[in-house]
C-alpha cells in the first residue's frame, strides 16, 4: 500500500502524485432513499481515476459530491490536505475543479468561443466598473484568457466551430466543447460524467484520446465516470466500483476485474 | 457584394474582440453615428424630437436596461414601470433639493437609486423562477407605485400630487422645464444613449455577460463551473435598474416635464418595454433600437396613415392600431420568433453571400 | 363580541366571496397552461370581449356597424330585436368557440414547440387583436348588463346576524350568486376533467404531449377545447363582474387580480387556483381593514402580490407543489 | 433601416399638414381606452358646437373653425404627440380633458403662448393667474367643488354640521387627492369629522371600501372619481342602502353612464355641476337640425343632451366666446393664440351672452381677471331621477367659500414659482 503522500511513476512513464482528494465515510440521502452509503476513496494527483458502476449505482451522486453541488449528510471531503467545509457549488470550482455533464449542460444561446470562454471565469480579475468601460484590466485579461482558449481549442480540433452558437452543433461536437470549457479553467481536478456516452466507436476513439492528452500534457488529474468498460479499463490507472450506493471494489483495472463482488455486480447475481 | 467578410483578416484578438468585426459594418455603425450627432440635429422640429425621438432614445435606455436583466440574464421582470417611477421621483428630488448641481448627475444618480431598489426586489429571483417572478415582479410594479402616491415627501408636499421639472441647463443651455430648444434635449438624451449602449455592449461581450448568459440558459450549471448566482443576478438587476432609472428620469424630466406614478409609469409602461425587447430581441443590445422604434414608430405612423391621410375617425383608427399592432406582433412570433434583431441577422448573412448565394 | 372582530368576521366572509371570483379568473389561465404550457396573458380581454359579445347580441347591436357606417355612410345600429339573456349566452359561448378555433388555426399551430415566453408573447399580441376587435365590433362606450343576476344587500343574513352579534352582515347578493355559480363551474370543471374521456385526454396532454399523442389523442382537438373551456370562464367572470359595473375597457383588467393567485396557487394546480384565490381574497381584505387605514389605503393592489411574493420567497413550490429536488 | 427612415419621412410629411387658414380648436380627445365611455360624449359635444357655428353662422366672425380630433387614449405620452402635432397649425387653445396631460402641457403651453383651458380639472393653483400666465380653470374648480358640496351638506344638515362625519371617497391619484387640503380646511372651520377612503385604479372592486364605510356610517359621503369606478361606487352604494341623497359626486362623477348601469338603486344620487342639464336649450334644437339631421355629427348623435355632451358644448361655448371678444378687441377676424390668451382673461359671461348663444341659464354668470384665472367658482347640485332617468339641478349656482380656498391657492401656486422659478405678472 502506497501512503497519502507517496508518488509513483507508471509503466508508460507518468508520475502519479500524492493523495489530492480523499472522500471518507460518505454517505448521502434523499429524504428516505439512501444514493450513496458510507463510502470512502482518494484520488492522486496526476492519475486517471474511474468510478464505474451499473445504472442507479449513485456514481453521478458521487460526481456532484466532489463538485459541491449535493452535500452529504455524512462524511468528509478533504482536498489538499484540508477538510473541505461545506460550500456552494461555484466556491468549489473557485478552488480548481471542473466538470463536464452526463447529459451536456452547455450554455445553447452563446458561441462555442463565448462557452469556452465562461470556463476562464476565474482567472478574470477586472471588476464591473472596468468592464462597464473596457479599460483596465478588462481588455488584457480578455485578451490573455483568449489566447488560453485558443489553445484548447486548437487542441481539441473545434477551430471551425469558433463562433457557431452551441445549439445548432450535433452531439457529439457539443461534448467536446464542454471538454474544452472545463480544461479552459485549468483546473487541478477534472471531473468527467461519462464522456462518451452516446458516441460512435470513432467518436470515442477520438474523446479517449483527448482525455489522455489532456491527462499527458497539461498533467491534470482526472475522475471520470464512464459505462463502456473496455474503454475504462484503458484509460484508467485506477477504478473505484458502485453498486447500490456502496463501494464494492477499487483498485487497478486488473484488480477490479478479477473481483468477484464487481463481477457479480456486472453479471446480475441476486442481491440476498 | 457590398456586404462581405472575405479579406477582412483579423491579427489579433483584439480587433476580433471588437464591437463591429465586420468593416462594413463598422463604417455603417460611424455614418449612422455621423448622422445622429451631426445631421439630425440642424433638421428637427419639436414634433420630430416630442413625438418621435425623445421617446425613441428613452425607450432604448429602458428596453436596454430590460434586456440586460431578461435577455441576457434570463430574469423576467414586469416592474420596468415601478423602476423608472423610482429614476423619475429620485431625480426630481435631487434636482429640487441641490438646484445647482449638474442635471446630469442628477440623471445618474437616479440610476444608482433605483439600481439599488431594483436589486432589494430582485432578491427573490434566488428562489423564485421563471413566470413566477414575472408575477413577481409586479408586486414591485404595484408597491412602488403606491408608494409614490401615499407618501407626500416624494412630491414635496404639493397639493396636486404631480411632479414638474424645473428648467436646468447644461452648459447654459436648458434642457429641462419649458424653454428647451428641440435639438438640445435630443442631443442631451442621445449623449446618454450613447453612452449606455456602449456600457451595455461591453458588459454583454465580457467576463460579466457570459455569467449572465450562463444563469440565463443553464443557471445549475453555470454555478457548478463557477458563477456565483447571488451575485451574477443581483448585478444583472442593478444594472438593469441604472438604466431603467436613467430612462425614467429622461422620461419625467427632458420628456414629459410632469408626471403621476400612476398615470405615467403604470403597468402598462411594464410591458411596453418588455415588449420592445421581445419584438426586437431578446439577448441584443440593437435589438432593444430596433424594438423601441417599432413600438414607438408604428402606433405613430398607422395614427398618421388612417387620420392624416385616409381621413378615418380617431376613435377607429385607434382600435384598428390595436388590431394592427396585435396581429404585427402574432406574425412576427410566427415568422421570426427571435426578434428583429435575428431578422437583421438573417438577413445580413443572406447579404453576405448575394449575389453568389452558392 | 367585541366590534373588531365581529367586523373582522364580516370582511373575512366578504374576502372569502371575492376569492372564489379570483380563483375562477385564475383557473381559467390554469387550464390552458396545464394543457399547451401557454400563460395567457389574453385571459382578461376574453372576459372583456365575451361580456361585449353578450350584451352586443342580447341587445340586438349590428357588429361593426360603425365601421359600416364610416365605409359606406349607412346609418346601422340595431337589428330591432332583442335576444334572451340564457339564448344569448348560448350564442356568446358559440362564438367563444369560434374564437378558440380561430386561434388554434391561425396562432398556436404555427407556434408548436416555441419557448414559452415566445407563447406568452403571442398571447399578449392576441389581447391587443381581441380588445380592438372587440371595440370596433360593439363600440367602446359603456353598456348596462342584466342577464337577471339579483344585486344587492342580502337581508337575511343581514337579519340573522343582527339578531347574533346586534350588527348586520353585508354580505351581496351577487356576490352569494356568484360564488355558487362558481363554485359549480369549479364542480363541473373538476369532474370533466376527472371522468370524462375528453377531460382525460386532456389531463393526459398535459402530462405529456408526445406519449397522448402516441395513444392517439388529437393534440388539436384538446386545444381548441381547452381554449374554448378557458373562454367559457372568461365569459361567466365578464358576466360576473359586467353587471356589477357596467361592460367597458377595465373588465380586461381582472386578469392582473389572477396572477398573484396563479403565484400562489402555481399554474398547473386547479386545487392551488381555488385555495390560492381564497387566501388572497381574505389576505387582501383582512389586510386593508386592519392596516390599511393605518398606511392610508389602497392596499389591496399590491398587497396580494406581496402576500404571494413572500410566501414564494419561504416555499418556491407553491402551495400544492412538491418539493424540488435539483438535478443535473 | 431603410424601412425606418422610410417611416420617419412618411410621419414628417404627415405632421406638416396643418390647416392654416381657420380659426383652430383642437380637441384632444379620448374615444378609447379605459375612460372613453366619458371622452366620446365631451369630444362630440365639443365637435359639435362648432361644426354648428360653422353650418349656422358661417363660423366665427366669418372664420370657420376647424376642430382637428386627436385620439389620446388618456395617455400622457399620447397627449405629447397630439400636442406637437397640432401646435404649429394655429392652434388657439387646449382643452385636454386630462389632469396628467394638463400638468404636461401647462410648462409647454407656456412657453408656446398658447392657452390652455382646463375646465373643472387640472391644476387647482392655476386659478392663480399671476403664476400661470396662460392656463384659466375658470369657471370652477376642484376646491371650490368640494367647498359647495359642504355648504349644501350643511344646508340639509339644517345649518350646521357640528359633529357630523364627512367621508371622501376618492381615486387614489393626483386628482382624487385635490380636496383633501380643502376639506381639512373646512372641517376644522365647520367642526366636522374628515375622513379620506382612496380606491386604487381601476376601481372595479370597492367591497373593503364600501365594509369600511358601512362601519363607520358617515353622514355624508363626497365622491372623486373617474370611469368605472364612478359606476361601481353608485352601485354598492345602493348595495348597502347608503342614503342616496346624502351621497355627492364630483361633476366628474355625475353622468349618465355612471347611474344607469344601478338600476332604481341610483335614484337620489347627487352630483355637483357647472353648467346645466338636460337638452331643453335652444342650442340643441339647432345642433339637432344643423349638425345631426344634416349627418355632420360627431359621433352617432345619440349623446346630445347628456351631461358630458353638454359639458364639451359649454366648452367649445366659452371657447367661441373668447374668440369671439379677441376678434373684437383685436378687430381682426383671423386671431392669434396670443389675442385668444388676451381675451380669455378679460372673459365675461353674462346671462345675455348665454341667452344670445341660445343656452340661456346654462352656466354661471362669471369674470375673468388677470389675477384670477378661474372664474367665480359657482357650481350647482344636481340630482338623479331614475324613473325619468334624467339628471336634474336642484340649487343655482352657488359660491364657494373663498376665504378658505383662497390662501390654499395662493400657497400652491407660489410653491410651484418658487419651484420653477416663474415669474409673477400682471403687476
Amino acid at each position: 500500500m502506497l501512503d497519502a503522500s507517496d508518488s509513483y511513476v507508471t509503466e508508460d512513464g507518468r508520475t502519479i502524485g500524492a493523495v489530492v482528494m480523499e472522500m471518507k465515510n460518505i454517505t448521502l440521502r434523499f429524504g428516505g432513499v439512501v444514493a450513496i452509503k458510507d463510502i470512502s476513496f482518494d484520488i492522486r494527483e496526476g492519475e486517471i481515476r474511474a468510478i464505474i458502476g451499473p445504472n442507479g449505482a449513485g456514481k453521478s451522486s458521487m460526481l456532484n459530491v466532489i463538485s459541491g453541488f449535493y452535500n452529504p449528510q455524512e462524511g468528509q471531503v478533504f482536498y489538499k490536505g484540508k477538510q473541505r467545509p461545506q460550500m456552494r457549488p461555484y466556491q468549489v470550482a473557485r478552488q480548481g475543479i471542473a466538470r463536464t455533464f452526463q447529459n451536456i449542460a452547455l450554455f445553447e444561446g452563446m458561441t462555442v468561443l463565448d462557452n469556452i470562454m465562461t470556463g476562464r471565469l476565474h482567472h478574470t480579475k477586472a471588476n464591473i466598473w472596468q468592464q462597464a468601460f473596457w479599460k483596465g484590466k478588462a481588455e488584457a485579461e480578455e485578451v490573455a484568457n483568449r489566447e488560453v482558449v485558443e489553445k484548447i481549442i486548437d487542441f481539441l480540433e473545434i477551430q471551425s466551430i469558433r463562433k457557431t452558437p452551441v445549439g445548432r452543433l450535433p452531439y457529439g461536437l457539443k461534448k467536446r466543447v464542454e471538454l474544452a470549457r472545463a480544461l479552459a479553467a485549468e483546473p487541478s481536478i477534472l471531473l468527467l460524467d461519462e464522456p462518451m456516452a452516446g458516441m460512435n466507436v470513432e467518436e470515442k476513439e477520438d474523446m479517449s484520446r483527448f482525455i489522455l492528452d489532456v491527462n499527458d500534457e497539461f498533467g491534470t488529474t482526472i475522475a471520470l465516470i464512464e459505462h463502456d468498460m473496455g474503454v475504462v479499463m484503458d484509460l484508467s490507472d485506477r477504478v473505484v466500483v458502485m453498486d447500490y450506493g456502496q463501494k464494492i471494489g477499487d483498485g487497478t483495472p486488473d484488480e477490479v476485474r478479477n473481483n468477484q463482488a464487481v463481477i457479480d455486480a456486472y453479471l446480475g447475481v441476486a442481491h440476498d | 457584394m457590398f456586404y462581405r467578410e472575405a479579406g477582412d483578416f483579423k491579427t489579433s484578438y483584439r480587433e476580433d474582440n471588437q464591437t463591429f468585426p465586420i468593416k462594413f459594418d463598422r463604417y455603417r455603425y460611424y455614418s449612422v453615428m455621423f448622422a445622429a450627432f451631426a445631421v439630425v440635429p440642424f433638421l428637427i422640429n419639436d414634433y420630430w424630437v416630442n413625438a418621435i425621438f425623445l421617446p425613441f432614445l428613452i425607450y432604448s435606455i429602458a428596453a436596454i436596461g430590460l434586456n440586460i436583466l431578461t435577455g441576457y440574464c434570463g430574469q423576467v421582470s414586469l416592474g420596468t414601470g415601478g423602476f423608472m417611477a423610482v429614476g423619475a421621483y429620485g431625480c426630481y428630488k435631487l434636482m429640487t433639493a441641490f438646484p445647482e448641481v449638474s442635471i446630469l448627475i442628477h440623471v445618474i444618480l437616479a440610476g444608482g437609486v433605483t439600481g439599488m431598489v431594483c436589486v432589494l426586489f430582485g432578491l427573490p429571483s434566488l428562489r423564485i423562477k421563471g413566470f413566477y417572478l414575472a408575477v413577481a415582479t409586479l408586486a414591485a410594479q404595484f408597491f412602488l407605485v403606491w408608494l409614490f402616491n401615499r407618501v407626500p415627501w416624494f412630491y414635496n408636499y404639493s397639493a396636486s400630487g404631480q411632479i414638474n421639472a424645473p428648467e436646468r441647463t447644461i452648459f447654459g443651455i436648458a434642457v429641462t422645464g419649458p424653454n428647451t430648444q428641440a435639438w438640445a434635449t435630443y442631443l442631451f438624451c442621445l449623449v446618454i444613449v450613447t453612452v449606455c449602449a456602449l456600457v451595455a455592449r461591453n458588459l454583454t461581450r465580457g467576463m460579466q455577460g457570459r455569467q449572465w448568459m450562463a444563469i440565463r440558459d443553464m443557471d445549475i450549471a453555470a454555478e457548478i463551473i463557477g458563477v456565483n448566482p447571488l451575485k451574477a443576478k443581483i448585478s444583472a438587476f442593478a444594472v438593469s435598474g441604472f438604466f431603467v432609472g436613467i430612462a425614467g428620469a429622461l422620461l419625467f424630466a427632458v420628456y414629459l416635464g410632469a408626471a403621476e406614478a400612476g398615470d405615467s409609469f403604470g403597468i402598462t409602461k411594464s410591458f411596453l418595454v418588455l415588449f420592445m425587447i421581445i419584438i426586437g430581441g431578446l439577448g441584443s443590445i440593437f435589438g432593444s433600437f430596433a424594438g423601441a422604434a417599432f413600438l414607438v414608430l408604428l402606433p405613430v405612423f398607422l395614427k398618421n396613415v388612417l387620420v392624416g391621410w385616409l381621413g378615418w375617425p380617431t376613435d377607429m383608427a385607434a382600435h384598428l392600431e390595436f388590431i394592427i399592432v396585435g396581429a404585427l406582433i402574432v406574425i412576427f412570433l410566427i415568422a421570426e420568433p427571435h426578434g428583429l434583431a435575428q431578422l437583421w441577422r438573417v438577413a445580413k448573412e443572406k447579404l453576405r453571400l448575394w449575389p453568389f448565394p452558392h | 363580541m367585541p366590534d373588531q372582530l365581529i367586523f373582522g368576521m364580516e370582511v373575512f366572509l366578504n374576502g372569502l366571496m371575492a376569492g372564489v371570483l379570483y380563483a375562477l379568473v385564475a383557473l381559467g389561465f390554469v387550464l390552458i397552461y396545464k394543457a399547451s404550457g401557454i400563460f395567457n396573458y389574453a385571459q382578461g380581454v376574453m372576459a372583456l370581449f365575451s361580456a361585449l359579445t353578450l350584451v352586443g347580441i342580447m341587445e340586438g347591436q349590428i357588429p361593426f356597424a360603425h365601421l359600416i357606417n364610416a365605409i359606406f355612410g349607412t346609418e346601422l345600429h340595431h337589428f330591432g330585436w332583442h335576444v334572451p339573456g340564457i339564448l344569448a349566452i348560448v350564442l356568446t359561448m358559440a362564438v367563444m368557440v369560434l374564437l378558440a378555433i380561430c386561434v388554434q388555426k391561425f396562432v398556436f399551430r404555427h407556434l408548436v414547440g416555441q419557448e414559452p415566453i415566445i407563447l406568452f408573447m403571442a398571447t399578449i399580441g392576441l389581447a391587443y387583436f381581441l380588445e380592438g376587435v372587440g371595440d370596433l365590433m360593439w363600440g367602446s362606450e359603456i353598456k348596462k348588463l342584466d342577464v337577471g343576476l339579483p344585486q344587492g344587500i342580502n337581508l337575511a343574513i343581514d337579519e340573522t346576524t343582527f339578531g347574533w352579534f346586534g350588527y348586520g352582515f353585508f354580505i351581496d347578493n351577487l356576490d352569494i350568486v356568484a360564488t355558487i355559480i362558481a363554485a359549480l363551474l369549479v364542480a363541473v370543471l373538476v369532474i370533466f376533467a376527472q371522468y370524462t374521456k375528453q377531460g382525460r385526454a386532456m389531463r393526459a396532454v398535459a402530462d405529456d404531449h408526445q406519449a397522448a399523442l402516441s395513444v392517439g389523442v388529437s393534440l388539436n382537438f384538446i386545444w381548441v377545447m381547452v381554449w374554448s373551456v378557458a373562454g367559457f370562464v372568461a365569459l361567466v367572470a365578464g358576466i360576473m363582474w359586467g353587471t356589477k359595473s357596467g361592460v367597458q375597457f377595465s373588465l380586461s383588467l381582472i386578469a392582473l387580480k389572477a396572477l398573484p393567485v396563479l403565484m400562489l396557487g402555481g399554474f398547473t394546480s386547479i386545487p392551488g387556483a381555488i385555495v390560492g384565490g381564497l387566501i388572497i381574497g381574505v389576505g387582501e381584505k383582512l389586510f386593508e381593514f386592519a392596516i390599511g387605514p393605518l398606511v392610508g389605503g389602497a392596499t389591496e393592489n399590491w398587497f396580494a402580490y406581496v402576500l404571494a411574493l413572500i410566501f414564494l420567497v419561504f416555499r418556491p413550490q407553491g402551495l400544492f407543489g412538491e418539493k424540488i429536488i435539483e438535478r443535473v | 433601416m431603410k424601412l425606418k427612415l422610410a417611416t420617419l419621412a412618411l410621419g414628417a410629411t404627415m405632421a406638416a399638414a396643418p390647416v392654416m387658414a381657420d380659426l383652430v380648436f383642437p380637441s384632444l380627445s379620448y374615444r378609447t381606452g379605459p375612460f372613453a365611455a366619458g371622452g366620446i360624449p365631451f369630444a362630440d359635444g365639443y365637435a359639435d358646437y362648432f361644426t354648428l357655428l360653422n353650418e349656422r353662422d358661417g363660423g366665427i366672425g366669418g372664420e370657420m373653425a376647424s376642430v382637428p380630433e386627436c385620439e389620446t387614449a388618456y395617455n400622457t405620452e399620447k397627449g405629447v404627440e397630439c400636442y406637437e402635432a397640432t401646435k404649429d397649425s394655429g392652434a388657439l387653445i387646449y382643452q385636454p380633458l386630462s389632469t396628467g396631460i394638463t400638468y404636461q402641457l401647462i410648462p409647454k403651453v407656456t412657453a408656446d403662448g398658447i392657452p390652455l383651458h382646463t375646465m373643472g380639472y387640472g391644476r387647482t393653483s392655476a386659478k392663480n393667474g399671476k403664476v400661470f400666465s396662460h392656463v384659466f380653470n375658470y369657471p370652477v374648480n376642484y376646491w371650490d367643488g368640494a367647498s359647495v358640496g359642504v355648504n349644501h351638506f350643511m344646508k340639509q344638515a339644517g345649518g350646521s354640521l357640528e359633529g357630523k362625519k364627512i367621508t371622501l371617497l376618492h381615486f387614489n391619484g393626483a386628482y382624487g387627492r385635490e380636496p383633501i387640503p380643502t376639506l381639512e380646511a373646512l372641517s376644522a372651520k365647520h367642526g366636522f369629522d374628515f375622513n379620506a377612503i382612496p380606491i386604487d385604479y381601476p376601481g372595479q372592486e370597492q367591497k373593503s371600501q364600501w365594509l369600511q364605510i358601512r362601519r363607520e356610517r358617515p353622514d355624508f359621503i363626497l365622491f372623486w372619481g373617474w370611469g368605472v369606478m364612478n359606476q361601481v361606487a353608485v352601485q354598492e352604494a345602493a348595495n348597502i342602502r347608503f342614503p342616496m341623497e346624502n351621497f355627492m359626486g364630483i361633476w366628474w362623477s355625475g353622468s349618465e353612464n355612471d347611474v344607469i348601469p344601478a338600476g332604481d338603486g341610483a335614484n337620489g344620487y347627487k352630483s355637483l355641476q357647472f353648467h346645466n342639464v338636460g337638452n331643453d336649450f335652444p342650442v340643441f334644437d339647432d345642433i339637432q337640425k344643423y349638425v345631426v339631421d344634416a349627418g355632420k355629427a360627431a359621433g352617432a348623435g345619440d349623446q346630445v343632451g347628456t351631461v358630458l355632451y353638454n359639458r364639451g358644448v359649454y366648452a367649445a361655448f366659452l371657447a367661441a366666446e373668447a374668440a369671439k371678444q379677441a376678434q373684437a378687441a383685436n378687430g381682426t377676424s383671423a386671431i392669434d393664440a396670443s389675442m385668444m390668451r388676451d381675451a380669455m382673461e378679460s372673459l365675461e359671461i353674462t346671462a345675455a351672452t348665454m341667452e344670445a348663444a341660445g343656452l340661456p341659464g346654462f352656466g354661471p354668470e362669471f369674470k375673468v381677471s388677470c389675477e384670477n384665472h378661474g372664474g367665480d367658482g359657482l357650481a350647482a347640485v344636481g340630482q338623479w331621477d331614475a324613473a325619468s332617468q334624467s339628471w336634474s339641478l336642484i340649487s343655482d349656482f352657488e359660491p364657494s367659500d373663498g376665504s378658505v380656498i383662497g390662501p390654499l391657492v395662493d400657497a400652491d401656486s407660489a410653491a410651484y414659482a418658487e419651484e420653477n422659478k416663474v415669474a409673477m405678472s400682471c403687476n
